[in-house]
């Protein structure tokens, strides 16, 4: 009586990220796509959604950019996944902004001569796999569960905020990444730092504030205990990755700055934190793993903070 | 064919100077079924009266329109006038060729003409108008009042006191509500329970009161002045007659670790326990969910040591029918739980604060019950994990409240008050520790309030951090509150040894339940509705219910006691009469037509319409048709309006009444 | 202070169905001020705007109405608490359907004037009677209430069956 | 001696008549659908299909007011409708189905009391039928007794040929009358071929043994049987060619008003309501029943008739598919 | 005419499809009717003319041996079950066959109190659509002569049915020409539309088909009917038949699910599920509710949210 369920399919915005320094998401996302059998099909001749810096400088510019963006996706059948959840927040922002003021749309129409696909649908990865593929599918399609992976998951600051636009998850207390990670297998850890910043694009202009961040966010996870921390952002993948050596240097000694401005703390000083590596996973990375991919075709050797150790340890290479 | 008097009033020369009254009076003389016109310099006036009274019975008119001015202004006063003539009231109806016409328009030709068309539409409406009598109910005098917190105490006290008998429904074991678990109150800082416990055993002692604790509503039939409430008595295991309250079972119950709901979970309390020694009545009640006997079978201690034998473990829940005329409902409410979700509930939770997970942050009334010298640590500030005394508390305003991205718009109004009370209570106590507040704005308005707010910062050294927390995490045995100063523009982070979250003010579980046993309604937060924001704030729309203290908004101690005594003056003022007299502008249901849909019942802002069945002679079901109770019917005609075959009619703007209007246009 | 009286060609018709707690009390209001505003207004009062049923709106324009105005208490003012926002939807509906059919809907305008609002009310009627002034008599429903079906008009007289443009020709050119 | 007339001088005789203001009426196509209505000219004549509605409201209009009446001074003033105003009227290209039913209607109108409405425009009219060769599965004609070239009713009669022209019979004075005004547009001769007339899947019935039937069942299973579908709706009665109740209505006031006579239906469940409140026909399938007895029982009784033309009309427009030829067939072939 | 019959006329569906419902239908109604669960089924019976059927009301199961399912069941048979129509079946519980869209009428007449959901045994059919009213009825359904509504149908599958039959679900793609003559009417100015609308509504002859076929005017008095007051004239002429669909618009409003029976009864073919599906758009525009996806507590003019769109409102 009920119709068979049709074949997944979407159209594919990876942005830049995910063709240079996040290449491995963009291989992983595609691999673990394949191993589902969901369609992706890339967006013909895609460019930069603006990212961080076109809004702070242009609203037309950035707001113009991911409006050509999504009217070319709107040739391409399915709704949109996204990956990067920079790429993520720009187009959905754009759609509510458009949607919401007549006079900018009207603007943006002119700009990109055609009419701005404020309703095709775009969806992260996450909520693919987690919402459309389903938990429980994905539960029955693992061939390798993570046992014994304990994994912080990083939503970072764009992936649910402001909740009226990316509409993910609850905005504060999201839980998506968690259950996803159960539906792998693997066991989240309760932490503290899954929602602040990493620092994101002041990577290259203050890098003292990211060196910052990222560390509260490095050592979060060690306290809780994580194995590895999962991301959803080759932004925050950079940070946390490719600094981890640096973010030693700057703050192995004891007496870490980590908490700001602290009225009275009496919690300075005691034992040298945890100096751990913690490996940087993809959320499509863990996933791919789960499916059975082989591990060569996620992109484990280009990153910095080589994961393979964590993952023999767990037999799970 | 009828016999309508038309009297056209000069109003002085406030509509003569305008209008041609004369011309207004020989043209309403050719409208058919006038049977007489004229015109009068001042019709309100004694002769003007007499003129109508004369011209009713030399004409024998069976109907009168006076065109004067609004009939706001003099209609109660014509249609006495009718009355007296012996007229039906309803078929003197007034023409406004005043206010609608000579005052505002100053062309002659032009408002005479308009005065003209005005008399010709009101004839219509007189004509097809119909004799219409007054509606009487009679009144049962006895009040229902559900809820034993300080509303309801207070509003059953002070009926009671004028001579009428009430009944008082309170779900818990014990009356008294949240202000019995206060410890003091803002702004004398005078103890609760000093002020609260004298008025719970008047309640107790007073003969025209009938208290049923542990007891529930089931069901609400009946309108204004006769209601037929249901009452569930739940099973209390106790004989509440037999029982003398010595406790001794309390002392004697081998099972005594049970988290004492009044203290907040914090202190522990036996399987038959009262809530606190206070309690009225002082009858315990077996928590049977906890109960070695009830669970096992085995036990039986309390049975053994009641010397009166008041222990009953096969004590059913019972029913009782109370016949009452007026409901208050003072159903008060509870505090917004942070840790999850509720089910259903358009409210977010806030799981980044780690309420439920982190043991040290509890919320306001909690911190009540640790400042409270008959609270769990007797009155000392300790904190939940381990028992240490707090040296840093942090306190967070608007948790919940004001927060529309959780869900919440609404202002609990109490917090900010009680938050200055709380750093108070903690700098007496703890004279080395240091409070810290993350707040809005501070909201004093009441008398005594800012000077009291004032006094928590400028006195007592309260930190007030004008800003919002976004996370707070554990960290070896602090709590790491993370937050913003607005003020100074830079992100704070704290170490505290306790947080007290002033959680949102929520009506109480099942608020919106009891809201449609009763018929009321209820906004989206499930806080109940007053009928007019300004002009009726204690009415319920459903006749013969009023609201009193926080299940109708957010409120404090003064503000509950102020409206539930408005809602006993409500009730007297029903009571004062043995019938009730109302207008009867109310719907009819033509049973013949109705069909069945019950449109009129989804549009119904007063629940006056219910759904009766017709049945033939042998009793067979023949159909289900919409009957409009006259009692309740509050006469705005929606159902009409909505009704596809108008077989509901609105007696007094019948649609033929309009339809003749219009055609007369 | 005394405007000149204009005299007009065309003296629209306007009826305002309006409630009696706030419309019929607020265009009292606008008298005992002795505001002043165009007499065409013909007033219908009803409990609530809840009572109004858009078939009266229908008939009124069917009598001659050129222009209708309903009018009752502000969202949450309402005396019967829901009656207005009950009115408020099966409007919205009504005008929808009006406009679909081919109705001008500046001809039918809807507001919200509270007892202490006279001031509205006269600007409310002044700009409804001055809107509906310059858009001239409203044709469609009153040529309908003379129009017949082509055998009917073959009865009563032979000059009603020339409804069509082409058939009045083809008579008129017989001379 | 015959005549023929050309499609094209057919439609120069309508342009003719139309100068000499006479009310030419005749199938036209009027939005998506063909009604007899007012004809400007010649070329608005249309002959693919049968009109949606029969003729007969060139007689009965679909409503028509009788009199007006205002109340003035007191005194009620009444304004009787001036009949002497109905124009002269010809009625072209109507089949014999439809052609056909004045003859059926005069009985009636003319009865016990003269429709003067309906019978000043029968005088002031002229019927020019025509033979019909279209039909489909509905038609049934030949059944009731009519065949496609019956001429009862027509003044004049046409007949297609099979070179688009028409075979002309002057059936009464009125058409000799008009073919002689326009001789001109007339050739003597016979012409070509007739064009051939469609079959009929009902082609005979026995009309006296179901009138015999009806006679002895109005009690009978079979009304539920067939008419229990049935909803109610005066759709084959208005567009019946034969069907002739009306009611009285007064619009308006009580002091100013036109009071209207306009097509009823028994199918209507009001239709029999008494001012009591009691229904005789208080089911559907009486009222259905009421129908049939009244096309091939009652009025045969009365005036010798059948109130039916084969025209099929109601069998195509029933909401529901209840088909008046299955259930004569039905009687027809019943035993007792 | 001509432009309809150049185009390439698509082969919705086979005629083996709807012998396969009627076979699923009969089982059903042989079934319910046998032990007892029903006393009668609401089914359609073959017509004596090639592609016609009748709605029939069968309490054998002999009869019901005979139900059929083809492109002519055109009828909405829920009408069968509302008070108006009411009588001709025994009281108890009635099987009915019913397509996607009929089953939107059950739903609201559900949600108006006529039936209990427990009184009815639902035989759903999974259609593929039906003849359109005036088109070709013999052999296959084709884009030529499906029904205009049936071309952008969102409710073939009878979700809620007690039991389903057929299992075809995949529809053409079809232009919706219902909504593209909306969108054209829309696009008229003012005075175009009222001309359309009028020649249309003169037209009216007051039969009334439209409102006996409708399964949602079940009034026992049709406000048309009353003559105190007259508030809709009830001779047939164009002031009256304005006011009339006007009016039966309004009262369909949030109710209609679109069956569209009452234009494909017309016999002066009035596109009156025009009006029906404007109502029903502005509906979904402005209070986001579709009547009978399911049986609701209140329909859109029955309730109210005090955010309610009032930009129209002075």
């Amino acid at each position: 009586m009920t119709p068979g369920k049709k074949r997944l399919s979407y159209s594919y915005y990876p942005g830049c990220s995910l063709h240079a320094s996040g290449r491995e998401y963009d291989i992983s996302t595609r691999a673990l796509f394949k191993a589902l059998n969901v369609g992706l099909k890339e967006v013909p001749d895609w460019f930069c959604c603006g990212a961080t810096p076109a809004h702070n400088v242009d609203e037309l510019l950035s707001l113009s950019l991911c409006a050509k963006n999504l009217s070319l996706a709107e040739e391409v059948e399915g709704d949109l996944a996204v990956a990067c959840a920079a790429c993520f927040s720009r187009l959905k922002t754009t759609q509510h902004h458009l949607k919401e003021d007549d006079t900018k749309r009207k603007q943006v129409e002119v700009a990109i001569d055609g009419p701005a696909a404020i309703n095709k649908p775009v969806k992260h990865i996450l909520e693919i796999l987690a919402r459309e593929f389903g938990l429980a599918r994905l539960e029955e399609s693992v061939k390798k569960p993570l046992l014994g992976l304990k994994v912080a998951s990083y939503y970072g600051c764009l992936l649910t905020r402001p909740p009226e636009v990316p509409e993910l998850d609850d905005c504060e207390d999201p839980s998506i990444m968690e259950d996803l990670l159960r539906a792998l297998g693997a066991e989240p850890v309760k932490w503290s730092h899954r929602m602040e910043c990493c620092g994101a694009n002041f990577t290259l202009s203050r890098p003292g504030v990211v060196l910052k961040l990222s560390n509260a966010i490095l050592e979060s996870a060690r306290i809780a205990g994580a194995d590895c921390i999962m991301v959803a952002c080759p932004l925050c993948h950079g940070n946390l990755d490719i600094r981890q050596k640096e973010i030693k240097e700057a703050y192995g000694a004891p007496d870490s700055t980590l908490f700001g401005n602290i009225f009275g703390s009496e919690l300075r000083g005691g034992s040298a934190p945890d100096q751990r590596d913690v490996p940087i996973f993809y959320v499509t990375q863990l996933a791919a793993l789960a499916m059975g991919v082989a591990s060569e075709s996620l992109g484990f050797e280009s990153v910095i903070t080589d994961p393979k150790p964590l993952l023999r340890d767990k037999q799970l290479l | 064919m009828s016999r309508i008097g038309v009297f056209v009033c000069h109003c002085g020369e406030n509509i003569s100077r305008t209008v041609d009254v004369e011309q207004v009076a020989k043209a309403a003389g050719e409208i058919p079924g006038v049977a007489y016109s004229c015109d009068y310099k001042y019709m309100c006036s004694d002769p003007g009266q007499t003129l109508l009274k004369k011209a009713v019975a030399e004409h024998k008119l069976d109907g009168v329109l006076v065109a004067a001015c609004s009939p706001r202004m003099h209609e109660k006063t014509f249609r006495k006038a009718a009355e007296a003539a012996g007229l039906n009231p309803y078929l003197c109806e007034m023409a406004n060729i005043r206010e609608h016409c000579s005052w505002v328009h100053e062309d002659r030709g032009m408002a005479t003409a308009k005065a003209k068309d005005i008399v010709k539409l009101m004839v219509e409406r007189v004509r097809k108008g119909k004799s219409l009598a007054p509606i009487t109910v009679p009144v049962t005098k006895r009040a229902l009042v559900i809820g034993g917190g300080i509303a309801g105490i207070q509003a059953a006290l002070d009926i009671a006191d004028a001579g009428h008998k009430v009944v008082l429904v309170e779900r818990d074991p014990s009356i008294g509500g949240h202000m019995a678990q206060l410890s003091e109150t803002f702004p004398t800082l005078d103890c609760s329970q000093c002020i609260m416990t004298p008025k719970m055993v008047d309640v107790a002692n007073h003969p025209n009161i009938t208290l049923f604790t542990y007891s529930e509503i089931e069901k609400v039939e009946g309108y204004i002045g006769n209601f037929q409430v249901t009452v569930k008595h739940k099973a209390r295991s106790v004989d509440e007659k037999k029982c003398t309250g010595c406790g001794v079972c309390m002392t004697k119950c081998p099972k005594k670790k049970i988290p004492n709901e009044f203290d907040q979970g914090h202190g522990m309390r036996p399987a038959i326990y009262v809530p606190f020694p206070q309690a009225v009545p002082n009858t315990p009640v077996i928590d049977r969910e906890n109960c070695t006997m009830f669970q096992s079978g085995k036990c039986g201690v309390c049975a053994k040591v009641c010397g009166p034998g008041a222990v009953d473990y096969e004590q059913k829940d019972t029913f009782t029918v109370e016949d009452v005329g007026a409901i208050v409902v003072a159903t008060g409410f509870k505090l917004y739980t942070i840790d999850r979700k509720p089910e259903g509930s358009p409210i977010q939770g806030y799981g980044e604060f780690g309420y439920g997970t982190i043991p040290d942050i509890i919320d306001g009334m909690t911190f009540e019950r640790l400042a409270s010298a008959s609270g769990p640590t007797g009155g000392k500030i300790l904190r939940p994990s381990d028992g240490k005394e707090p040296k840093q508390v942090v306190f967070i305003q608007c948790v919940g409240s004001r927060a529309r991205e959780k869900g919440i718009s609404y202002c609990s109004k109490v917090c900010c008050m009680y938050t200055a009370k709380h750093t108070m209570l903690y700098h007496h106590k703890v004279h080395d520790g240091q409070a810290y507040v993350f707040f809005m704005d501070a909201r004093t308005p009441g008398k005594g309030y800012d000077e009291f707010w004032r006094r928590a910062v400028e006195e007592e050294e309260a930190v007030y951090i004008r800003g919002m927390v976004s996370r707070m995490y554990q960290r070896g045995d602090k709590i790491v509150v993370m937050g913003s100063d607005i003020q100074v523009g830079t992100q704070v982070e704290i170490e505290a040894d306790l947080v007290v979250l002033a959680t949102a003010v929520q009506p109480q579980d099942g608020a919106d339940l009891l809201a449609q046993k009763l018929g009321i309604s209820y906004d989206k937060y499930n806080f109940y509705s007053e009928a007019h924001a300004k002009l009726k704030p204690v009415e319920c729309a459903t006749a013969g219910i009023y609201l009193a203290g926080a299940c109708q908004g957010p409120k404090d101690i003064p503000d509950t006691v102020s409206q539930a005594s408005a809602a006993a003056a409500k009730v007297m003022t029903l009571f004062a009469k043995d019938q009730l007299e109302r207008d009867p502008v109310v719907a009819k249901v033509n049973e013949k037509y109705c069909v069945g849909c019950f449109a009129c019942k989804k549009v119904c802002a007063y629940g006056a319409i219910e759904e009766k069945e017709i049945r033939d002679r042998q009793g067979n079901l023949v159909k289900k048709v919409a009957y409009v109770n006259p009692g309740v019917c509050g006469g705005c005609g929606t159902c009409q309006a909505t009704c596809p075959s108008k077989s509901i009619e609105l007696d007094g703007y019948t649609d033929e009444q309009i339809m003749a209007m219009i055609e007369a246009l | 202070m005394h405007a000149e009286t204009k005299q007009h060609d065309f003296e629209p018709k306007i009826v305002a169905f309006v409630c009696t707690w706030c419309t019929y009390a607020g265009a009292d209001l606008a008298g005992t001020s002795r505001m002043q505003y165009p007499s065409n207004v013909r007033v219908l009062k009803f409990p609530c705007t809840g009572r109004i049923d858009p078939v009266f709106i229908l008939r009124a324009f069917q009598k001659g109405a050129d222009g209708v105005l309903v009018s009752g208490c502000h969202p949450g003012d309402c005396h019967y608490m829901a009656g207005n926002f009950h009115a408020r939807r099966r409007f919205a509906a009504f005008r929808a359907l009006l406009s679909f059919v081919g109705v001008d809907l500046n001809r039918l305008q809807f507001s919200w004037v509270s007892a202490a609002e006279g001031g509205k009310w006269v600007d409310v009627v002044t700009e409804l009677t001055e809107r509906v002034r310059t858009m001239g008599p409203m044709p469609e429903f009153k040529e309908l209430e003379h129009e017949e079906q082509w055998s009917t008009f073959a009865g009563a007289s032979a000059d009603k069956v020339l409804n069509s443009p082409e058939l009045k020709e083809a008579y008129d050119s017989i001379g | 001696m015959p005549q023929i007339i050309t499609e094209q001088n057919l439609r120069n005789l309508i342009d003719l008549l139309v100068k000499e203001a006479k009310l030419v009426v005749g199938p036209k196509l009027s939005g998506s659908v063909v009604l007899y209505e007012p004809l400007a000219a010649g070329s608005d004549l249309t002959l693919d299909a049968l009109p949606r509605r029969s003729s007969k409201e060139l007689f009965f209009p679909i409503c028509e007011d009788i009199l007006s009446y205002k109340r003035e001074n007191g005194a009620m003033k009444v304004t009787d409708v001036d009949r002497s105003k109905f124009p002269e009227t010809v009625l072209i290209g109507a089949p014999p189905c439809d052609a056909g039913s004045p003859a059926i209607l005069d009985a009636v109108m003319s009865w016990d009391y003269n429709d003067e409405f309906y019978l000043e425009r029968r005088r002031k009219s002229t019927i020019v039928g025509i033979a019909c060769t279209k039909g489909d599965d509905a038609c049934f004609c030949r059944a009731v007794g009519l065949a496609p070239d019956a001429e009862g009713g027509s003044d004049l009669f046409l007949t297609p040929l099979k070179d688009g022209s028409y075979a002309c019979k002057a059936v009464t004075d009125k058409g000799q009358a008009l073919v002689a005004a326009h001789q001109n547009l007339f050739a003597d001769g016979a012409g070509t071929e007739p064009v051939p007339f469609v079959d009929q899947a009902v082609e005979k019935l026995d009309l006296v043994k179901i009138k015999k039937w009806l006679e002895e069942h109005f009690e009978d299973p079979l009304w539920e049987k067939i008419a229990d579908i049935c909803v109610g709706c005066g759709a084959c009665a208005f567009i019946c060619p034969a069907c002739h109740c009306f009611d009285i209505n007064d619009e308006g006031s009580t002091d100013d008003g036109v009071r209207r006579k306009h097509w009823d239906a028994c199918g209507f469940a009001k239709f029999t309501n008494h001012a009591s409140g009691h229904n005789p026909r208080d089911v559907q399938n009486k009222r259905y029943r009421n129908r049939i007895m009244h096309k091939f029982k009652y009025y045969d009784d009365k005036f010798g008739k059948t109130l039916c033309t084969g025209c099929g009309r109601c069998i195509r427009a029933c909401p529901v598919g209840i088909d008046i030829a299955e259930i004569l067939e039905t009687i027809n072939g019943k035993e007792d | 005419m001509n432009a309809k019959a150049s185009k390439t006329h698509v082969t919705c569906i086979e005629p083996a499809y709807y012998e396969a419902i009627t076979e699923a239908i009969r089982k059903e109604a042989v079934q319910i009717l046998k032990d007892e669960t029903v006393v009668g089924v609401v089914g359609y019976l073959p017509g004596r003319r090639k592609g016609t059927a009748s709605p029939a009301l069968v309490t054998t199961a002999e009869e019901a041996g005979k139900l059929i399912f083809s492109p002519a069941c055109v009828n909405n048979l829920s009408v069968y079950l509302t008070k108006a129509k009411k009588g001709v079946l025994k009281k108890g519980k009635v099987g009915i066959v019913a397509k996607g869209c009929d089953m939107r009428a059950l739903a609201g007449l559900i949600t108006e109190s006529q039936l209990q959901r427990e009184e009815l045994f639902i035989i759903g059919v999974v259609c593929p659509g039906v003849y359109g009213f005036g088109a070709e009825r013999t052999g296959t359904l084709t884009e030529a002569n499906i029904a205009r509504k049936c071309r952008e149908c969102s409710v073939h599958l009878p979700d809620g049915a007690d039991v389903a039959a057929g299992t075809h679900t995949e529809l053409a793609d079809l232009t919706p020409e219902e909504a593209e003559e909306m969108a054209r009417i829309e696009a008229m100015p003012q005075a175009e539309r009222w001309a359309f609308w009028k020649e249309h509504f003169s037209r009216c002859i007051r039969c009334m088909a439209c409102r006996q076929v409708c399964p949602f005017c079940y009034c026992e008095q049709c406000l048309c009917d009353k003559n105190r007051p007259q508030a809709v004239e009830s001779s047939p002429r164009p002031a009256g038949n304005m006011a009339w669909h006007l009016v039966r618009a309004m009262h369909l409003a949030g109710r209609c699910g679109g069956c569209a029976e009452c234009e494909r009864v017309c016999p002066m073919d009035i596109p009156l599920n025009l009006l029906n599906r404007r109502m029903a758009k502005e509906l979904k525009e402005l209070y986001d509710f579709e009547a009978g996806l399911n049986p609701v507590e209140k329909g859109p003019l029955n309730q109210y949210k005090e955010d309610d769109d009032q930009s129209f409102i002075k």
